[in-house]
């Protein structure tokens, strides 16, 4: 662990530390890496040149040079550290290999894509130093240690009209009040009234007439509802008695009622 | 341009500013430096703070600074809100009005609900509502009246104005209708309290600065 | 003998030394009433401080009190150590302050790596970073940027005083590779630009944490 907290930005550095240049450390530390720019960007540093003068090859050779130790070492590497050790291969033997200008991008291009990379992860490395190392609130620079506190002292205006008062104490004896249950009168025809009424009508009806003509012309839903139901068992009585014949084409089909003829003796 | 300050001075004035409590001299001492006089650079704080908004004050024998006495008033900010009385808050405030005085248990008697220690003290801090007394019945329950206040602010020249049973059936407010249509909606066996929730006086620039 | 202080420079200087939050002129005006020239106290209250062992100073919209830098060597608390950043977590607040705002992507693509899932978390935890909006390009991506508690955190009057941010943006160090490749058109990887030796941009950070 030792390269990783060399790498590890203390608070007071102003800049990162030279990383030692120590390579069997560097073979033995594998998991302090950030992924493999973080590895590729360490072992740049160990050229000891600006980053815009690093040599990629030799980079290259330095980072293959690392998996192989590590892969001799039987060290776990992450796929993401293989998948750039082929393409730091391929781009090596690019750079080596005579031009070619159908190549597109040239490996220049990508070498130098490379170097931006680090370049642009080497001063944002700076830079988070640099803010980290800054006089910081609650480490090197205070504010009020005990401060009286600034209070929003909320007061309430209660809102309450004089409707809602009254209403309220209604409703509170209203609830209150003695509480008596009375049954309605509701319209009925009873059996006995509905038995005497068809019996009254059936003389006029000699052809088949529908039942409904047996109701009450005006009357209310309610009492008429009432009404055929007495008067449907009042026809089946009288049918009973042999007075009637009843007829029906379907379910639910219209009622159909007619006088016996001669059965009114 | 820049005044040089005396280093004495300055490291006390920091120690004592970013300190969480009053401190002894000996405790500033400890901060800076066995060297520094310390009850010099006070005595030089505590002139220069005279009248200002902040004050270098001596208690038995720590220091600290804070806010001028005279501001306090500054760092209270009142701010008014208003808030819809809740129905059981307005049906004891009725209870009271109309059968003054009466104790919690008979308010309680006549709503069929109990009431929460919230609703009764929302009352009296609306100001419509005072205790009157203890009831001389065993237990002797503290027993509650409506206020001056109650009056002028529902525009009652006294009590007597308020309308009679007969006046509220008169004007429907009996109807058993109303009560099934809305009088039991929200009324539980027993109510929360009408009290402003914790949180609501909070520091203000804890919410702003977000 | 009392000396007679501006009431408005007082009433400024109680209110911000009593609050335990950094302000803003809105907020402090709430304190200390409408008709005080805040911005006014403010400056005189800025040039009254300077020097001594305790400033006034204004990171992004807020303004407090600070001890001086310079006397960080008597306060410095070694225990607000133990929560020291992860590196990962030092370098994408890095890419937020000087990109912002920026995606996940964006901070992924410099660092080459992915963002494990703590390490956002924790910098919104430490209050220095929110999420700002969303990239309109396709999947909407949420953007990062920094907050005013990162500013006064890092003594830092506004994002423009983030320590080598001139140099960094004269470099082409904030483009994008692709932008970048595009002015380099025709440099090979090897040759040297003529921009300034990165020892140069060091020196400017000892000046300003002074």
């Amino acid at each position: 662990m030792g390269l990783d907290e060399d790498l590890e930005f203390e608070a007071g550095e102003s800049a990162p530390p030279e990383v030692a240049d120590d390579s069997e450390r560097l073979t033995i530390d594998i998991d302090g890496w950030e992924g493999p720019l973080d590895l590729l960007l360490t072992l740049a540093r160990t050229q000891k040149v600006d980053l815009r003068q690093i040599s990629i090859l030799q980079l290259v050779e330095q980072y293959l040079g690392f998996i192989e130790n590590a892969r001799a070492l039987k060290l776990e590497l992450a796929a993401d550290y293989l998948v750039m050790a082929a393409w730091l291969a391929y781009l090596k033997s690019a750079l080596l290999l005579p031009k070619d200008p159908e190549i597109d991008p040239s490996p220049e291009e990508l070498a130098l894509r490379l170097q931006l990379r680090l370049e642009r992860l080497n001063a944002m490395r700076e830079s988070g130093a640099r803010l980290m190392a800054r006089d910081r609130i609650g480490r090197d620079i205070f504010t009020r240690g005990a401060p009286e506190g600034l209070r929003v002292v909320r007061t309430t205006a209660w809102d309450c009209n004089f409707f809602e008062l009254i209403s309220a104490y209604g409703q509170i004896q209203a609830r209150n009040a003695p509480v008596m249950h009375v049954v309605k009168r509701r319209a009925v025809m009873t059996l006995e009234e509905a038995l005497d009424r068809v019996s009254a009508m059936l003389g006029h009806a000699l052809d088949w007439t529908q039942l409904e003509a047996f109701l009450p012309p005006d009357a209310e839903p309610a009492l008429r509802r009432s009404a055929l139901a007495s008067s449907f068992l009042a026809m089946l009585e009288l049918a009973k008695q042999g007075r009637v014949e009843l007829q029906q084409e379907a379910n639910f089909g219209p009622l159909m009622v007619k006088s016996r003829a001669g059965a009114k003796a | 341009m820049m005044i040089e300050h005396d280093p004495a001075v300055r490291a006390v004035e920091a120690t004592l500013f970013a300190s969480e409590a009053p401190m002894t001299i000996e405790q500033i001492r400890a901060y800076v430096g066995e060297e520094v006089d310390v009850p010099g650079a006070l005595g030089k704080l505590e002139e220069h703070y005279q009248g200002r908004g902040v004050e270098l004050v001596k208690r038995g024998k720590t220091w600290h600074f804070q806010t001028a006495a005279d501001l306090a008033h500054l760092l209270r900010r009142e701010r008014e809100e208003s808030r819809k009385l809740s129905r059981a808050a307005v049906e004891t405030l009725a209870i009271i009005a109309y059968h003054e005085p009466v104790s919690r248990a008979e308010i309680e008697a006549i709503r069929g609900v109990q009431i929460s220690k919230g609703t009764l003290d929302v009352l009296m801090e609306a100001g419509w509502v005072r205790p009157a007394g203890r009831r001389e019945v065993p237990g002797r329950p503290l027993i509650y009246a409506t206020t001056g206040e109650f009056l002028t602010h529902f525009g009652l020249a006294s009590r007597r104005d308020l309308p009679g049973l007969s006046d509220l059936k008169a004007a429907g407010l009996l109807d058993p209708v109303d009560l099934a249509l809305e009088g039991l909606q929200g009324l539980s066996a027993v109510e929360s309290g009408d009290m402003p929730e914790e949180g609501e006086s909070e520091l203000e620039i804890g919410e702003e600065s977000a």
